[in-house]
């Protein structure tokens, strides 16, 4: 199996979720992010103390996907994500060695 | 009117039994006079006329520290309010922008106010629409009561209590076009719709001489009632944000995305506080301590209460489950309703008026809205104008000379105490002119500055919040950096 | 404005049969009874009875304005000060539920207030614990003032003052109960404890012909004292709050899980709006800006000051560590114990309380409950029941005729300025009586309710909480979605 | 209700030896006299000695009423309006800290005033700087007023209202030091600063014999004028905070690691109580409902909705984004610019003073402090030492006769309606005292506390955040134990 | 080593911690997720303007174990989260090629 | 390409992330953490009711770095973030096989 981790822009989220349930992605996890990159961020002012936030807020989606599907997610979501504007984000795929369902205790593909 | 005040003083004057041949010009006031005088601040009534006295242009104490109490109650319902009441409703990246609306309008309005909005809207003797620039910079403005407006008031207490009733007509109107117009564009349009729609408005329905004002102007063309605001602030509010929120256009991502409330929490609060604060909006109306605040202050509490309970109890035998959104929307529709009502109606009339304001706005927020398929972000609309006008409505319906002995004066042929009394008629004149005025009004000004300076703020700015992009600050930050 | 009600109230006066000796062709008021009322007004007297004047049918301006104010403050220390107080002590996922609580006992207890509660609490003549229904519909219930209860007050004003103090004392009890009990249960339970607790005892101790109004009642069986409501509005709720909670069982994973406050920032500005919505609670209690008023005020800054203090001192000595909580429940206990004792002791008096209030509950909520382990989830039990019973009693102690004009009448036997005075024994009677009717009166509905609806949410539900599962919302949202 | 007041206000009157004249067989006071008593009762004017009336030694109802919502509107101020203004301004780490130590302040300055505080600050006839013990204990200080500090208000209930002002004064200073000093230093340092500044001061500028009380002590040194406190109130907590948080010196990472507020909403929920709460502070200084009050209410309405909208719109021409900081910090900065001058300046002067309130303390905020580089971390100095000392000189230059009948006594000769009247000099003179007591004060204190116990937390303290290690809790927890 | 990723019910993060202490698991961090699956989220009504929230809060816990306590530690894991119900979550094993402990800069498995 | 993770203080993230930009790590993604390790965590008191908070806040930065940046990226997060004191928290270093920019679509080593 394999870990798709996909950082996107938050308001681009329902529809990676969409996307990824479209070809059968049912479980997915979310994390609320902040990101650094080349997308830079933006000066706050507060009673002349001036700071930079350079951190941007990001969504991470993580979805384990067994290797067959791993090309059609990646795919998805860099479709879904996608409005070509600096900041999009990135997905990085790695390789799980085993999964579980906490509930059946099934293990490998069935599990996600 | 004048005649009618010496009249009534020599009736007073006679009937509190002080029968004296009218001295031309007495040196001191006799005790007679004096006591008259001090019964009528005790009992709000006009003072005697035979020679003035150590009270003849003092404000009374306690009066004035109501009017003081009240107006203080008013700004309260503001900020924070309103305030809060609809930075909780909107998502956690504008509610900084709800925030600013409402500081900004109260400084801008304030500064009309100062320099010819107060003279517009009340200075008599002009128009029966417009009362001039007579009181100007609040020239002449001074403790001294003016008994036009408070016999026993302090004249420049008066003018802050109507100013707080300025600020927040304006201000509600955010709740339509939340979360999207510039900052510039709401202040532009706010200074010029003041001029065109509050000022002339106020002075209609409240100017001593104004046009619908049937209690005290005698040759009142409409010979309406008002208490404290209904078509004056929640229904020219209300249609105007209706009208504004439609020439703006939808959210982005409105009907798509959810936009759930970010803090309900907050938006309870408001809600309390608007409660609390409008017992000065509603028994400060009558501009005294007495008999007539009295009785606005116990129907505000009841048409309040049971109107959000009867929304609560309607979302319970619908959805099953009540919300707490629910319970503060029937509250602050049931003070609408009453608004124009609370000093005209019986403690039955307010019951009855509360189950209305539950349930008619329920309608219009939950089924209506989706219908029309409008944005009215945070039911404006919904809530204000429709309840405005059913309120309107429903004072012209429920007035009883028994709630308000000033009903018996010039408005006695028209409050019969019977449902479908000559001042149902009335009233419907009065809303009928007031729709327009706002309706046309604000369809006017909104294209005047959408093609000065434009309404709406940029895709970017909306997805980003308006926050950061227009006032550079967000809401929350946890430690640190991030 | 109003510039006829003079006129107009001595029409009312002629009118009304109440006095027929003032027929239409009656001899004017004596100079020296007009000027006798007026100065009833001011010392908020009795009216001269000789002859009916201009003041005999009008509430007092100074005095009507403090109370209408007062009531607008103890409805400020419901919503929203009650409801962040206990709000911001609960977990997230159960903080609206809170609101929601506090919201809907508000929109009930004001129905059942306007249908016959005001009527059974305060109407007189019918029994010692029960007003039967003479006010019924509030009928009957206009701006003219009460003499029995005020004055100078008008009676519908007083009507909405008390319906504020019948809103808080059950909105109390759900402090005891947060986070497990069905919302349905709640409203079902509060109603019928309303009939069956809160208006016979309100009368009991305040209706003037009360089992247990020592101050006014010259007839009544047990001659205690109770000015703000230690019996009527803090021991009753907090023992009942005790019950309920026993009957009901812990939280899922209480003692296990942490509960820790999900906002101990919304608590501290519940605490701070308790506070000052407090003095319209205790001074408003004078119904009138009295002397009585005036020495209420001061010792309820004292009490509660010293009392805060005093708890955060004791956390500072014992844990190293002075809480917000700490400060926060020292105020309310300070504000609980001197409600019963405010119009009747001195300032040094208060402050002996402050400390005592600081004390005993801190206690109470630190030790007792975890020796019994009973889940009295925000501590209504620790503060009010316990401070309410405190206060009862140091009331009796300390009562002073110096502080308090009236105690020199009915009770002077009763108040003979020692610590242990013939007043103790009377409040230990008043505190029994207020026990068992509010223990059994508990004991009987909450088994009734149990076994119509059930009391308790499921396990699932509150495990979820009961903001989405009952009112299908959440406190708060991030951006988004999620 | 208290039906025999009169009866026994009377016999007091008899009973206390004020009045030889009226012994038990004394005629009863002629009508005249009662009347005279009654009038000065509405204007607020002095009783007539000619012998004792029922009024001689109560109250007034309306004045009474108003200072005592005013006071619970100062401790508004305070719980929670300052609280949420500077909670919100700080670190989600260090929030509750702040509110500990305005609770802290509260209880603490509460139990001095009590002690002694009072007594030294306005008890009279000892010193011009220094009242004695007279009033210790608040020993006779009930509900009759004192004409030297309000005619018809209780005295008691004068003292709890300047009690009001004894605790927001130094809570002020929390602002300039927050996030760093230990909260048992901020205590002791309190302690002792009140009565080497706080009280003396306050005896000055208010004891009716005091060194600087132009308005009222004939023979005061400094023919000085100061309303509401712009000296005794915000000068010196200013003026002490700069110097405090000099000597405890920068937070860690100041300047380095970014320090936003963790709470905008907050801040501006605090600014709005503040501004509210702020009438109960200027209008209520009037001590009466009067023409004085009438006029403090529209000059404080008008000079902060002023400053905040300049304030505002020069950020929005410099940053070209109007910031919700900006508009809650121009609101507080015009309500502390028009406190010592509301009760003596017309609108227009108001108008004239919002504005520079705007301008000047914008400047101390954004560029003086980055120039010098201190860290007052929510900008006391920059807002109350800078806007206390330009109220001082503003008032100097802008006090009319017009606006208050009292400068045409004692400060006739001082009041001549030019800008640069002989008023001027004084207030300078007032404010180099004020100066000179609040920087010498505190160096002294500061170094003293600082030897005993020590100033500042340790690095640790101060990196995990003052909540936990110095109260044990934290501001905001959510689900479960994360 | 391993990465040991579990995707837990809230309410259970108590006794999964314990449960992973008791086997000598000394370290974790933790991450507040929202999770997608099987498991269904819920709908809120706003005046009239419904929508429905598909993620639901979960817990994730990451601890990297040496390979010899892998498996204990995972049977521990699925022991303590499990209630039986659909949405008890998963857990998802990888490989982690070193480790640092910043604090003394040792590495490899004395680092966990 | 490598992922690294770090678990470090929260008021350290600053430094992390200047020392990363000066080596040329242009990009990251933060999350908000708790951790559970040797360092304690601290009581809390609520009128009587005490409970323990054992999880500590701790920011964790994850940056995909190419195989030759990995060596230099870890000591500069392993400098930066070190105090000495318990607590400093971990580094660990995990394989990705793939990596995407949403935006180009571009893959591999010039994605990160
Ligand atoms: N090397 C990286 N490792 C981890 N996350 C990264 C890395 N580079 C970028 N990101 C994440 O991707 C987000 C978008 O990257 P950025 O460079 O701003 O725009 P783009 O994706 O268009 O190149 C960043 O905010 C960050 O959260
Ligand atoms: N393929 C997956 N990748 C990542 N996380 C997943 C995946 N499937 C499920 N999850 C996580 O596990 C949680 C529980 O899964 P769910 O399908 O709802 O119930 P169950 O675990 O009983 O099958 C989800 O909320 C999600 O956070
Ligand atoms: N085995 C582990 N797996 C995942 N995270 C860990 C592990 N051990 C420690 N951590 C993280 O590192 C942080 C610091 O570890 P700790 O043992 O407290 O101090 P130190 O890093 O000095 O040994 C912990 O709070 C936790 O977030």
């Amino acid at each position: 199996m394999k870990k798709i981790e996909a950082i996107i822009k938050p308001f681009k989220l329902e529809e990676v979720k969409d996307a990824l349930s479209e070809i059968g992605v049912e479980g997915m996890t979310i994390t609320e992010v902040k990101g650094f990159g080349r997308q830079k961020g933006h000066t706050e002012i507060y009673r002349g103390s001036e700071y930079t936030v350079d951190f941007l807020p990001k969504i991470k989606v993580e979805a384990v996907v067994a290797d067959g599907r791993l090309d059609a997610a990646v795919a998805a979501i860099v479709k879904a994500a996608k409005t070509g504007k600096i900041g999009d984000g990135k997905v990085f795929v790695s390789k799980i060695d085993e999964a579980v369902r906490i509930r059946t205790e099934e293990k490998g593909e069935q599990a996600v | 009117m004048k005649k009618i005040i010496s009249l009534l003083s020599l009736i007073a004057v006679i009937a509190c039994g002080v029968c004296p041949a009218f001295a031309a010009d007495a040196p001191a006031p006799k005790l007679e006079d004096r006591v008259a005088d001090l019964e009528a601040y005790v009992t709000n009534g006009a003072r005697q006329t035979n020679a003035p006295t150590a009270l003849t242009t003092s404000p009374g104490p306690g009066h004035n520290a109501f009017q003081m109490v009240s107006a203080a109650l008013v700004l309260f319902m503001t900020l924070p309010g309103l305030a809060l009441f609809y930075g909780g409703l909107v998502r956690r990246k504008n509610v900084l922008s709800v925030l600013a609306q409402c500081l900004g309008i109260t400084g801008l309005v304030a500064i009309l106010w100062w320099l010819c909005g107060y003279s517009i809207a009340f200075h008599g003797g002009v128009k029966p629409f417009w009362g001039g620039f007579g009181w100007a910079f609040l020239n002449g403005v001074d403790s001294t009561p003016n008994a036009d407006y408070g016999g026993w008031v302090s004249h420049n207490v008066f003018s802050m209590y109507q100013l707080m009733f300025a600020i927040i007509t304006p201000a509600l109107i955010v709740g339509a076009i939340a979360e999207r117009m510039k900052f510039s564009a709401i202040l532009l349009f706010v200074t010029i719709w003041m001029f065109v729609v509050y000022f002339p408005l106020a002075h209609m329905v409240w100017g001593i001489d104004g046009l619908m004002n049937g209690v005290w102007n005698a040759n009142a063309k409409i010979h309406a009632i008002d208490f404290a605001g209904g078509t004056v602030v929640h229904m020219s509010s209300g249609w105007s944000a209706l009208i504004l929120c439609l020439i703006l256009g939808k959210r982005l991502g409105f009907g798509r995305e959810p936009m759930p409330p970010h803090s309900m929490v907050l938006c309870m609060v408001g809600t309390g506080m608007l409660w609390v604060g409008w017992y000065g909006f509603n028994a400060g109306s009558a501009v005294a301590a007495d008999v007539v605040a009295a009785n606005a202050f116990m129907t505000t509490t009841m048409a309040t209460a049971v109107a959000s309970f009867t929304w609560g109890m309607i979302e319970y035998v619908i959805k099953g489950k009540p919300s707490i959104l629910g319970f503060c929307s029937g509250a602050v529709a049931g003070l609408v309703v009453i608004t124009p009502a609370c000093g005209f109606v019986t403690a039955n009339g307010a019951v009855i008026i509360g189950i209305i304001a539950g349930a008619v706005p329920f309608i219009f927020c939950y089924k209506v809205k989706n219908w029309f398929g409008y944005d009215d972000a945070l039911d404006t609309f919904g809530v204000h104008a429709v309840g405005g006008t059913i309120g309107a409505l429903l004072t012209g319906v429920l007035a009883r000379k028994a709630a308000n002995p000033n009903l018996s004066t010039n408005l006695k042929d028209y409050v019969t105490d019977s449902a479908l009394q000559p001042l149902v008629w009335e009233q419907l004149k009065a809303i009928g002119l007031t729709l327009c005025l706002a309706i046309v009004g604000t369809t006017v000004i909104a294209f005047i500055v959408k093609a000065v300076i434009g309404l709406r703020v940029s895709e970017e700015v909306e997805t980003v919040g308006l926050d950061l992009s227009e006032h550079g600050e967000e809401g929350y930050h946890s430690e640190g950096a991030i």
